[in-house]
């Protein structure tokens, strides 16, 4: 079986700058995978990279055996790739139901209609509408964005990405900024996440991280400083020496 | 509930084609009539603009080319090769909106102020075409119509047909652009101006969506090319002006982008002060900057959204005083 | 702002209490109802507000009044934009019902109204040059007493052969059909007289500078023949001269390439240029010296081009209203009666008319000169009587294509 | 194509392109530094060239009848800049309109106030000749004019990285809560930078006067040509709207010299071309 996400000596320079460096991962499917890293070390840049918002220097990227490294955002996200935003990157002025509409309506393939009103495409509404149920949003379903808690957002940057049924998820510091309760609440979202869905994220909160993980990358100024199960990162002194020590 | 607001959302609907219909009877004569059709077109312009602008936060200095190129070919079909009015016409939607497809290709590679330029470029380029290919086009000295078609026997040489003719098109413009705004491809164009990134990484074809929107801005723009050629019944190189395209910038942002009365009221001030208002004010230039000066500093979101905005607080400050009484 | 502008005029150029005083059977008319369209704004104001003041300055000499009836004057401003010309003249003929147009400026709007005017019967007295209107596609309601384009440069073609005797030339005018039609006339009777076109260019309308232009001018020929129009013909002239050419290839200029408008500001190097044109301030005629002493005491500048057809066109139309008795309701009389009047005494000189409405008159070859402090485009050789045809036959003429870029053919430029 | 040919080509080229700097540096100082593209550029420009004209008319020198008109026009700016844009940052269709409806206005009361005939200006006496150059004649007031340019050049690339003032305005553009933070007056300094650019403008006014002369339509002649040189010399670089500048003049003076019939379009089409291989313009860093 192969791998649902694999990396191959992946550089991404700006200029001078060395973003990542050589990093090569493999990612196997069902797995929880969490990077790791201080600030700075390229985390949200190998995202970028994987999402192909940013074209990496040198390098391939595989997603679940095929080489995706010239293909575009779209052709990923047709491969079965989603993923959440640190920054959130939301829709600030429609609704928290348009918002997870237009998550939807990115998987449909072919021509948009201009005729057709989006709001009596009643299946499209319905399984939006059951995407924000499952993060307990429906109730809000109809508020602005901008009108929202943070909280609620956070969560709606999950159901989006959720929306689309993704076989690969990649989250991106999904309880940054969050209350305790708050954090609760999308920790039990996560672990709810079937395990069709390969999971990879970013997070700072290493207690709901590694309750989460099964492995783990520590990436230290561009480069894979370790990569191993929870126990093994968690007892190897480097981990301690670039992160959690410092 | 649903039936109420729909009914209430049609109200403005059903009062612009009342306004249309009895306008010919109220107006003092024919010229008011020919200037009513007049800002009819240059409202669809503006309309078909408003598709990138306002809906694709995309500013194009462009769309005058919509309204010369399809002229050009109805006019040089029409007069010059002996084709009846309805290929010619088609000819030219056609023409124009292959323009749309060639320039969104070209223009669609810049963003911000590269697109803007790349733009004027592209319609400066097509302006010039027209003043150098002489034989093509007659030069500065244009190309003439000799008469407006009879479609069913209706005479469209008189003002008043005329008139209606313009009105229906206009009409079934702006309800198919009603339908536009609120259909999935209106969502999905609307979200690529607001988070282009987001988009593509939610699956969508950012490219493929602004270059439709491209597409459907040429459509509609060159049926406003056709019909300025059958208004003015000749077509000239100063019709594609830059001043031209800003001025139908200008007609949307002045109204107020993304909304469907916002190109229509700009082109009614902007058209109104060239053609009435600069009868009585010489100094007619000065008032309509004046006018956009004043606009950007009291209502900057435009005139439509920014009316909405002041009717909105006005009616909170009513509700707020009333609430202690 | 004269917001009221129309009713001012009213009031300054009519005085019906005195009309009805000294002439109580025409008081009962009501006033002549007179279109003028023109370009107040952007670039080519300068030649209409020019043209303004020709004709304000002639009806106000009228006493505000022609035949004895008072003109109420409507001025709309084309912008110089075709489009806004088309609806202007449809302000004028529906909105203010005037009897006649005078205007426009220029021949993209003449083309673009010309349709319009015919269908609407409305006589219209343009400044524009453009040749077709009397020529191929004629119109019954057109008069022009100024010049067709090519009916001044090809005078000069004779004259640059024969008097001044050059023998190879450079043209240059706008990339417009204007400056095309204007050359292609010089160029075919200056070569049916021996000379040689050796060169033409073509600089865009908006062209930012002349230089390059001026560098390409082949040292072989004996004199540039510019036919610029407004702002264009004085920078290309300042140019020229900034370039050091001035003093060794003379210019030879079509009708607005050295207007009198811009000489004060061209300035002493001007002097001793050549032009042609079917006017001059310098002229005898009594009413040129009427008209040129009240532009100067008004507006401090010489009638040039633009003004001085203005100045005409209101004279002409006068004489013939003078005949029919004011009667400019009758449109038919009054087209007929402009086209078969001879005027003996404008300010141009004498003129008649060809049966396309074009003028026949005097084209003077004009020579800077310094006249008191004014610099003035003297006239030093009178063509009498030049019509648009020249001396050729005029069913030949009509059977060849219109001037332009293409033709006649050049016969002397490489390519 | 004889070795005359491209010699007097070449220095109407770089003359053309000194001409087209003074035009472009103050657009780009203001759009690179404030991100305002400011489409009463031209007007600023014709504005100058008539406010020189009629110091000139006055007798003053020339070079003191620019410095006057650098200084009108410059106020002129600061005082949009206080009154308006301020109130517009950010909103660029906002500033688009408002600028754009300035440039009505300033070109309509210039009709107003100076007709339309067009006004020459004279340069100083001892430019007003021609200099003979290996069998030609070239115009001593254009090589001044490319001197002056790349002097202003130096000195405004000197200014924004060696002064205090150029230390100042680039950390409040890069960061202003940062900058005011720190004691830096950024208000003050947009307000300079827009007096500057103005400025600039008006000066190039007068100096291309002699050229170019002032007449009703300078404005929109001349505001593409700076939109061009800005887009190609890469946005906010002093340098690179030099360079941009030259190769303008080059592209337009040999462009229309060997193919007369692009005359129309010789400008836009290396445009395209430039912006589709390198939308972030040639010189320019990307602008985000």
């Amino acid at each position: 079986m192969s791998a649902a996400l694999e990396l191959r000596g992946v550089s991404k320079r700006f200029g001078g700058l060395v973003a990542t460096r050589e990093i090569s991962l493999s990612v196997m499917p069902g797995e929880r995978h969490l990077l790791i890293g201080p600030n700075g070390a390229g985390k949200t840049t190998l995202f970028n990279l994987i999402t192909g918002d940013l074209a990496a220097t040198s390098g391939a990227i595989y997603l679940f055996g095929a080489d995706v490294t010239r293909l575009s955002t779209r052709a990923r996200v047709h491969r079965g790739l989603a993923r959440t935003y640190q920054v959130l990157t939301l829709f600030p002025h429609e609704t928290l139901l348009h918002n997870v509409v237009l998550a939807l309506l990115g998987m449909e393939r072919g021509l948009h209609g201009v005729w057709r009103p989006l709001s009596r495409r009643i299946e499209l509404t319905e399984r939006a509408l059951s995407a924000l149920t499952a993060v307990g949003l429906a109730p809000s379903a109809h508020r602005i964005v901008g009108e929202t808690a943070y909280g609620e957002r956070r969560r709606l940057e999950l159901a989006m990405a959720l929306a689309q049924e993704p076989r690969l998820l990649l989250l991106d510091e999904p309880l940054a900024g969050l209350s305790r309760e708050e954090r609760e609440r999308v920790r039990s979202l996560l672990e709810k996440i079937p395990r069709s869905v390969t999971v990879v994220m970013i997070e700072h909160d290493m207690d709901a991280a590694l309750a989460f993980a099964e492995r783990i990358t520590l990436l230290d100024r561009g480069a894979v400083a370790l990569c191993g199960t929870r126990a093994e990162v968690a007892a190897d002194p480097r981990t301690r020496e670039v992160y959690l020590g410092v | 509930m649903s039936l109420r607001c729909s009914a209430a959302r049609s109200l403005p609907a059903l009062g612009l084609v009342l306004l249309l219909a009895v306008l010919p009877f109220i107006l003092p004569g024919p010229f008011y009539i020919a200037i009513a059709h007049q800002i009819l077109i240059y409202a669809l312009l503006a309309l078909s603009l408003d598709i990138l602008v306002g809906h694709g936060g995309m500013i194009s200095l462009a769309q005058a080319a919509f309204l010369g190129v399809p002229a050009y070919v109805y006019v040089g079909l029409s007069a010059r090769a002996g084709l009846s009015p309805l290929p010619a016409a088609l000819s030219a939607l056609a023409a124009g909106t292959a323009l749309a497809g060639l320039f969104g290709v070209l223009a669609l590679r810049a963003r911000g102020l590269g697109f803007l330029m790349i733009t004027l470029a592209l319609g400066q380029v097509v302006w010039g075409l027209a003043y150098r290919w002489v034989d093509l086009t007659g030069g500065d000295n244009g190309m003439r119509l000799s008469a407006r078609p009879r479609p069913f026997g209706l005479d469209l040489g008189r003002p008043i047909p005329f008139y209606y003719f313009v009105s229906v098109i206009f009409l079934a413009a702006l309800f198919f652009l009603r339908r536009f705004a609120r259909s999935a491809f209106g969502a999905s164009l609307r979200g690529t101006r607001d988070q282009p990134r987001r988009m593509a990484m939610l699956g969508h074809h950012v490219f493929r969506i602004r270059w439709l929107a491209f597409i459907y801005s040429g459509f509609l723009g060159s049926i406003a090319g056709v019909l300025f050629a059958l208004s003015f019944r000749f077509i000239s190189p100063q019709t594609m002006t830059l001043q031209q395209a800003a001025e139908v910038l200008l007609m949307v942002i002045l109204g107020g982008p993304g909304t469907l009365a916002g190109p229509l009221i700009g082109a009614v001030i902007i058209t109104l002060v060239k053609t009435v208002v600069s009868s009585y004010v010489a100094r007619w230039y000065t008032v309509l900057g004046l006018i956009f000066i004043g606009v950007e500093l009291f209502l900057p979101e435009g005139l439509v959204p920014g009316f909405a905005r002041l009717r909105r607080r006005l009616g909170a400050a009513l509700l707020a005083r009333r609430r202690p009484a | 702002m004269k917001i009221t502008r129309r009713n001012a005029l009213r009031l300054s150029l009519a005085a019906p209490g005195l009309a009805a005083l000294r002439r109580p059977a025409r008081a009962a008319q009501p006033p002549i109802r007179l279109g003028f369209l023109t370009v107040k704004t952007g670039p080519l104001a300068s030649g209409g507000i020019q043209m303004e003041q020709g004709l304000t300055l002639f009806l106000k000499e009228q006493g505000g009044k022609l035949a004895g009836r008072s003109v109420e004057l409507f001025t709309e401003d084309t912008g110089g934009v075709p489009a806004n010309a088309l609806t202007k003249a449809q302000a004028l003929v529906e909105r203010d019902k005037v009897d006649a147009v005078v205007g426009p400026l220029a021949a993209f709007e003449l083309l673009a109204i010309i349709g319009y005017t015919d269908r609407q019967k409305m006589p219209v007295l343009a400044v524009a040059a453009a040749e077709n209107i009397s020529q191929r596609t004629p119109s019954p309601w057109f008069l022009r007493c100024t010049s067709s384009s090519a009916q001044a440069s090809q005078p000069m073609g004779y004259y640059a052969a024969k008097t001044l005797g050059y023998r190879k030339v450079t043209m240059i005018a706008d990339d417009i059909t204007y400056g095309y039609e204007q050359c292609a006339g010089f160029m075919r009777v200056f070569e049916d007289n021996g000379g040689k076109v050796i060169q033409r260019l073509w600089p865009p309308l908006n062209a930012p500078d002349y230089g390059t232009y001026i560098a390409e001018i082949r040292p072989d020929a004996d004199a540039v023949f510019q036919a610029f129009a407004g702002a264009n013909g004085f920078r290309f002239t300042q140019q020229y001269f900034e370039y050091g050419l001035g003093g060794r290839k003379p210019i030879i200029a079509g009708m607005t390439g050295i207007d009198d408008s811009i000489l004060p500001q061209i300035g002493n190097i001007a002097l001793g240029l050549l032009s042609t044109c079917f006017y001059s301030p310098a002229l005898t005629y009594p009413s040129n010296k009427t008209f040129v002493a009240a532009m100067r005491k008004t507006y401090h500048a010489d009638p040039g081009y633009y003004s001085a057809g203005t100045y005409v066109t209101g004279q002409v139309l006068a004489a013939a209203l003078e005949k029919i008795g004011g009667k400019i309701e009758e449109r038919e009389l009054l087209m007929h009666t402009l086209r078969t009047s001879v005027v003996p005494e404008t300010a141009r000189g004498p003129v008649r008319f060809d049966q396309f409405g074009n003028v026949i008159g005097n084209v003077y070859i004009r020579k800077v000169e310094r006249v008191g402090s004014w610099l003035v485009n003297v006239p030093i050789h009178t063509f009498h009587d030049v019509s648009q045809f020249w001396t050729f036959n005029q069913a030949a003429f009509l059977k060849d294509p219109v001037y332009s870029k293409t033709w006649p053919p050049t016969r002397y430029i490489e390519h | 194509m004889s070795a005359q040919f491209w010699l007097i080509q070449t220095l109407n080229a770089v003359a053309m392109g000194g001409l087209l700097f003074l035009l472009a540096a103050g657009f780009s100082l203001i759009f690179g530094l404030m991100r305002v593209p400011n489409l009463a550029h031209g007007g600023f420009f014709m504005l100058g060239a008539y406010l020189g004209a009629t110091a000139l008319d006055e007798n003053l020198p020339f070079w003191l009848a620019a410095l006057a008109a650098a200084l009108g026009v410059g106020l002129l700016g600061a005082v949009l800049e206080r009154a308006l844009l301020r109130r517009l940052a950010g909103n660029e269709q906002g500033q688009v309109l408002a600028t754009l409806g300035v440039a009505f206005i300033i070109a309509d009361l210039c009709l107003m106030t100076w007709g339309g005939n067009p006004l020459s200006l004279s340069p100083p006496a001892w430019l007003m000749r021609a200099i003979a150059i290996g069998g030609f004649f070239f115009p001593a007031y254009r090589l001044a004019v490319l001197v002056l340019a790349v002097l202003l050049a130096v000195l405004l690339v000197a200014l924004m990285e060696k002064t205090r003032l150029g230390a100042m305005i680039r950390a409040g553009v890069d960061d202003r809560e940062m900058a005011e933070g720190v004691g830096i007056p950024v208000s003050r300094l947009f307000t300079t930078i827009f007096f500057l650019g103005a400025a600039l403008a008006g000066l190039g006014g007068v100096i291309g006067g002699p050229i170019l002369s002032a007449y009703p339509g300078l404005d929109t002649d001349m505001l593409p040509l700076a939109l061009i040189v800005v887009i190609l010399g890469g946005i906010g670089s002093i340098g690179g709207a030099f360079v941009g500048s030259m190769i303008i003049g080059f592209i337009y003076n040999f462009g229309i010299a060997l193919f007369p019939n692009f005359a129309y379009v010789i400008l836009f089409l290396p445009m395209i071309a430039a912006l589709l291989i390198k939308p972030e313009g040639l010189f320019g860093r990307v602008p985000q």
